[in-house]
């Protein structure tokens, strides 16, 4: 019967050949050396169906409704977090796309949420657009602590759910965000183009339960959490999905070069890009750190052999 | 803000880093310094924020209402929630040798809400996966690859998606064969002497194997990439922009 | 003043026997004595035998997950509009147990949140009594419990402050010694040392890779191969140079690298995660069951 | 099908909506899952009086226990048991607990230390409870340490960085890992590993098996974890109930099975079929034009999809409230001044 249920035992007790600091020095080498070479370009051919739809989603929703955002990530997953929240931005902000900005998970959320919309308000600036401005273009709520009861809130009216809340004007005072350019006349769903999720917890699947089927819902997840995410995906609950770094990276590839004719399944005609490949925007977070992720990754992989060879040598040496 | 202040944070944030790392190479009064600081933080925001982001908000301010204010209505407030409090306090008494029972109470209540909600949510949860599995394991067209859908749109790219092309109903067998087996690995009160459960339980268990490389691979990206985000901030935001101002 | 009238439409309920107007008397006698019955109840029940404990324990559990399952089981009143009035009696039932979902689901949270003081007590015995016998790392208990209290003292009074300047304390300009002592402890240390933590661990995937990922058993051997697979897969360069070569080969596309982890995540991932998944929820819910029903003997067998 | 003749007591609109939102699909397969688990309990209990002992297969990760136990006693060094980071008091960590429990006892009566980390207040409090039960129940109540059991903290990696520093302070010599953990997993493993403990893992969360499968000793994967209780004590609730989750689990696969041939047939060999009636608004009605069929378009589909559009389906027959009846207007904001 044993050899039915073979146990899962797979640690060597003998000491490995390259001791932990050396390996843990390599890897910080590995990580920290391209960072220093900003020209490094690697070439991406994105193929994954679902950032194809993400970005045609995103290129393609109403621009005359505002979207909600909502960002439920913190510095702890700055690293794929944060370049997701840049592209996603970075493509609202050239649609002219108005947003609410929200939080059920962490209370932290908006206020890093602002600061990078801070940021890239510097960089729009820099480069001869207009800043998006708090109150006109764009209104922060808040977090929610209780999460369940506001996504449940916010399927039958978002009125309702937002209720009360206030945000600063252009002049200063603390005035209803109902009364602001961006939520004037919302009062439910239908009157937002899209619900987005940008997250690194599990709040996709709050929102899967209760409101993804009243709205085009989009999700910027973690790539930890990617493996989970598909399924909605596939069943079409998300129409679509950024997966962690590898999925930034590929946004800012689509940024450039567009989609062409269905090769979106969800969005048949073109889409075109935004940003010219000569514009230093166009290598956003996600291609900057695209030189370490393989020198990380073919480093792990390098491991991966060394240990197997060893093994086999330990092997062979006590087979002689 | 300060940039000063900035330069004086980013320090302290790359020395804090550091000392955590600190482990890797073995268990030191640095690291027990930082995980102390850590904890105390931690628990420290665990109770202001046990207050400010959940108490406040969702039982006194339910409790005792809301003022009214300019384009900001009033609320009433409900005194039932104050039944709660001496509820909640219930749990103090497991230190209690003679009433530590009493402590159950709290901790059934949390118990039977969870509990009733996995009666609620369960088919919501799994009826609709159930209803994917169940793929066509034969085509219904003669071709056997799925048609490039570049430039298609509309009725035919709708009826291209329904139809089950050759090679979809070899991946379909897959997915089934996959799903059954690995099922089967799961049942556990089947003698498994019976050749055909053992067989199959065993090819449930390997292909269980491919599925859990699959997540092995693709989680490995997000490691890597906070790792990359760290030594961005240590050695682009505070070396080089704050120290060498660059 | 568009925005008070849009919100006077539904959200505030008409006076009842269980709410009372904000700061008024009535409303505060009613708290208190809530306060004080249930209090005295719990008091003259500490002393009940045996069999009424199994009674309390086991009623308490099941109302509480009894209110879900008659939710579930209960008909939905599906597109209700504000301000409708239900059909018949059936349908009363239903709105009102609408209603008091959001209510019900708070009760576990603030319940919780109540409990959280058992953990600090937990954390104090510990620290506090190796600070007071001075017995070996006692300095770091002093270093846990300073960080501590500034946390707590500047967190409480941060949050007071903006309480009462409203969104202008949003701005760091406007912010005073206390704003910046609680946002340089909790936005600068403590959710940094959080990703310091979270980073750590691709130095722990690192060695185990190199360790334990050996090819000794056809299962390790499977999941190696589908790993290492998928890795590559994330590799945008590699995958260029992959799919480069792919196109040379008389079946275009087919055999692109995308295709390749795709197919693994479509055939073998999926179902294998839903077949777990699956078992995992039949499992939580006859273990919801059990407890729900107090099938379990309480305590360890 | 006219349901009011149930009675006036729920409006029929109430009725419709409310199963072609659920399904009434769902609410029998619910129903009949949570009467096959309760039906083996019973079974089970009815069994367990006569003597009837019931199989389970066996489960190599919870062999190990005593055996990792009893290392840590030759090599006098405690027993660390760690129940995830949950986020509720749930199935999964009462599980856990219970696992803990038994672990407990073994080590109780070698007279080995124990450490149980929790991240949660309220697991704390049941943990302490359930420890300090096991010691009394095995007359040992005065061995029982409290500080054993502590809540360390509940924020993930503080959690994280507290429970490596106390394993590699107290040199853990086996480690239990059970319950919900995500990223925190590998630290907690691989920190054992470099002590060179024995690990025994498992994790709810499936992306989370994967790093325990590469680092730990044993590993129980998925349901392993809910049988673990049942497969220690063999008390007949327990194992009744996992009987039961037996027979869902192979009815769940047979309906798989039923589907995906229906499907099949339903949708063609070689050809598709074409349809000249489908679902619209929850009623079968008559197409305006025959269309071969869609996936969406079986039995099947519109079993567990009985209606797409809830919010369509229906139609509204309720009253609205009179104004006066409203609560409130604009003088009577004052009211809650």
């Amino acid at each position: 019967m044993a050899d039915a249920e073979p146990q899962v035992v797979s640690t060597g007790r003998k000491g490995p050949a390259i001791p932990r600091p050396l390996l843990y020095l390599l890897l910080i080498l590995a990580t920290a050396t391209p960072l220093f070479f900003d020209n490094i370009s690697i070439p991406d051919q994105p193929a994954d169906p679902a950032v194809f739809d993400m970005y045609a989603m995103l290129m393609t929703i109403p621009t005359d409704r505002p979207v909600l955002v909502s960002s439920e990530w913190t510095n702890g997953t700055r690293a794929e977090s944060r370049g997701a929240f840049e592209a996603l931005m970075r493509i609202l902000m050239h649609r002219n796309i108005k947003f609410v900005l929200f939080s059920i998970a962490d209370a932290q959320a908006p206020p890093v949420a602002v600061e990078v919309i801070r940021d890239l308000n510097e960089e729009r600036k820099k480069h001869g657009e207009r800043p998006y401005e708090r109150w006109n273009d764009w209104v922060d709520v808040g977090y929610y602590a209780n999460g369940e009861g506001t996504a449940e809130a916010l399927a039958v009216s978002v009125q309702k759910a937002f209720s009360g809340k206030q945000d600063m004007n252009p002049q200063g005072e603390s005035e209803d965000v109902f009364d602001s350019p961006v939520l004037k006349g919302v009062s439910t769903l239908k009157d937002v183009s899209a619900f987005i999720n940008v997250t690194a917890s599990a709040t996709d699947i709050v929102y899967i339960q209760r409101l993804a089927s009243k709205t085009t819902f989009l999700e910027f997840c973690t790539g930890v959490m990617g493996p989970e995410a598909i399924p909605y995906y596939s069943s079409g609950q998300t129409k679509g999905l950024a997966k962690g770094l590898r999925s930034v990276i590929d946004l800012e590839t689509l940024m450039v070069t567009g989609i062409p004719a269905g090769g979106s399944s969800r969005v048949p005609a073109a889409v075109p890009g935004i940003l010219p490949a000569s514009d230093p925007r166009s290598k956003g977070r996600g291609n900057h750190y695209n030189a370490s992720l393989h020198v990380a990754i073919v480093l792990m992989i390098l491991m991966i052999v060394i240990g197997n060879v060893e093994m086999y040598r330990a092997k062979r040496g006590a087979a002689s | 803000m300060n940039p000063n202040y900035l330069v004086f944070r980013d320090g302290c944030i790359v020395l804090a880093t550091l000392g955590l790392y600190s482990v890797l190479y073995r268990e030191n009064k640095v690291f027990r310094f930082f995980e102390h600081m850590f904890l105390g933080l931690a628990v420290g925001w665990a109770v202001v924020a046990m207050w400010t982001e959940v108490l406040f908000s969702t039982w006194w301010v339910k409790m005792i209402g809301t003022a009214d204010k300019l384009g900001h209505h009033g609320q009433p407030g409900y005194w039932a929630w104050a039944t709660l409090l001496p509820i909640s306090f219930l749990g103090y008494l497991v230190f209690s040798k003679k009433y530590n029972w009493m402590s159950r109470i709290p901790i059934g209540i949390i118990l039977g809400l969870w509990a009733g909600q996995q009666v609620q949510v369960w088919f919501t949860q799994y009826g609709p996966q159930f209803a994917d599995s169940m793929r066509p394991i034969w085509p219904n067209t003669h071709e056997f690859t799925r048609p490039d859908v570049t430039g298609i749109s509309g009725p035919a790219l709708a009826s291209i998606k329904d139809t089950v092309y050759g090679s979809q109903a070899i991946d379909n067998v897959i997915y089934v064969v996959t799903l059954l087996c690995v099922m089967s690995y799961f049942l556990f009160s089947f003698d498994v002497k019976q050749k055909l459960l053992a067989r199959t339980q065993t090819t449930g268990r390997w292909l269980l194997m491919i599925g859990f490389g699959a997540i092995f691979g693709s989680t490995v990206m997000m490691r890597f990439s906070l790792l990359i985000d760290r030594m961005s901030f240590i050695f682009i935001e505070f070396v080089k922009h704050d120290v060498l101002r660059r | 003043m568009n925005g008070l009238n849009r919100i006077l439409a539904d959200t505030v309920p008409p006076p009842t026997f269980w709410n009372g107007v904000y700061g008024s008397g009535g409303l505060w006698l009613k708290i208190i004595l809530a306060f004080l019955i249930v209090s005295v109840a719990l008091v003259f029940l500490k002393d009940a035998g045996p069999r009424v404990r199994k009674y309390v324990v086991g009623g308490a559990t099941f109302l509480a997950g009894a209110f879900y399952v008659f939710f579930y089981f209960y008909p939905t009143p599906l597109n209700r509009q504000p301000g409708e009035m239900p059909q018949n009696a059936g349908e009363a039932v239903s709105f009102w147990l609408d209603d008091a979902v959001p209510t019900v689901g708070q009760i576990a949270n603030i319940v919780a949140a109540f409990l959280l003081g058992l953990g600090v007590y937990s954390v104090f015995t510990v620290h506090v009594k190796r600070v007071a016998k001075q017995s070996a790392d006692w300095g770091f208990s002093v270093v846990l419990l300073l960080s501590f209290f500034l946390m707590v003292g500047l967190g409480y009074a941060d949050w007071g402050m903006k309480r009462i300047a409203g969104p202008k304390l949003d701005d760091p300009s406007n912010w005073g010694i206390v704003n910046y002592g609680r946002s340089f402890l909790f936005d600068g240390l403590l959710q940094n040392m959080d990703a310091a933590m979270f980073s750590i661990i691709s130095f722990y995937i690192l060695s185990a890779a190199y360790r334990a990922f050996r090819i000794r058993s056809i299962e390790a051997t499977i999941l190696l191969g589908s790993a290492v697979i998928m890795m590559i897969g994330l590799l945008s360069g590699f995958e260029y140079g992959w799919n480069h070569v792919a196109h040379q080969l008389p079946t275009t596309g087919t055999y692109a690298m995308g295709e390749l982890t795709k197919w693994l995540q479509d055939c073998f991932q999926t179902p294998s995660l839903r077949a777990i998944q699956w078992g995992l929820g039949i499992g939580t819910l006859a273990m919801g069951l059990r407890l729900w029903l107090s099938l379990e003997k309480q305590g360890a067998n | 099908m006219n349901i009011s003749s149930l009675g006036s007591l729920v409006a029929e609109d109430t009725w419709q909506n409310q199963y072609s939102n659920t399904g009434r699909f769902a609410l029998f397969f619910t129903v009949v899952v949570v009467a096959f688990v309760l039906l083996n309990i019973w079974r089970a209990e009815k069994g367990g009086r006569q003597g009837k002992d019931l199989y389970i297969r066996r489960i190599p990760g919870l062999n190990a226990i005593d055996e990792a136990v009893g290392r840590a006693t030759e090599m006098g060094r405690p027993v660390v048991m760690v129940p995830g980071i949950p986020s509720n008091v749930d199935a999964i960590v009462m599980q856990a607990l219970k696992i803990f429990a038994y672990v407990t006892r073994v080590a109780a009566n070698f007279g080995n230390p124990i450490l149980v980390c929790c991240a949660y207040a309220p697991v704390y409090t049941v943990a302490t409870e359930m420890m300090r039960d096991v010691y009394q129940r095995e007359g040992l109540g005065d061995k029982f340490d409290p500080d054993s059991v502590r809540f360390i903290s509940d924020r993930q990696f503080a959690f994280a960085a507290g429970v490596s520093g106390l394993m590699l302070r107290e040199q853990a010599a086996a480690v239990f890992l059970m319950g919900d953990f995500f990223a925190e997993s590998l630290i907690f493993a691989e920190t054992a590993n470099g002590i060179g403990a024995i690990q025994v893992a498992s994790s709810t969360q499936n992306t989370q098996t994967p790093f325990f499968i590469a680092a730990c000793d044993y590993v129980l994967i998925g349901d392993e974890f809910y049988a673990a209780s049942a497969y220690l004590t063999r008390q007949p609730v327990l194992v009744g109930s996992l009987i039961g989750q037996d027979w869902c689990k192979m009815v769940v696969g047979t309906l798989v099975f039923i589907g995906m041939a229906l499907n099949g047939v339903q949708r063609g060999f070689l050809d598709r079929p074409t349809i000249s009636s489908a679902m619209q608004d929850g009623h079968m009605k008559p197409l305006d034009k025959p269309h071969p069929i869609g996936k969406k378009e079986t039995t099947m589909a519109y079993l567990f999809s009985p209606q797409s559009e809830p919010d369509l389906a229906g139609v509204n027959h309720r009253g609205k409230y009179p104004p006066e009846e409203l609560p409130e207007s604009d003088d009577k904001v004052t009211n809650w001044k």
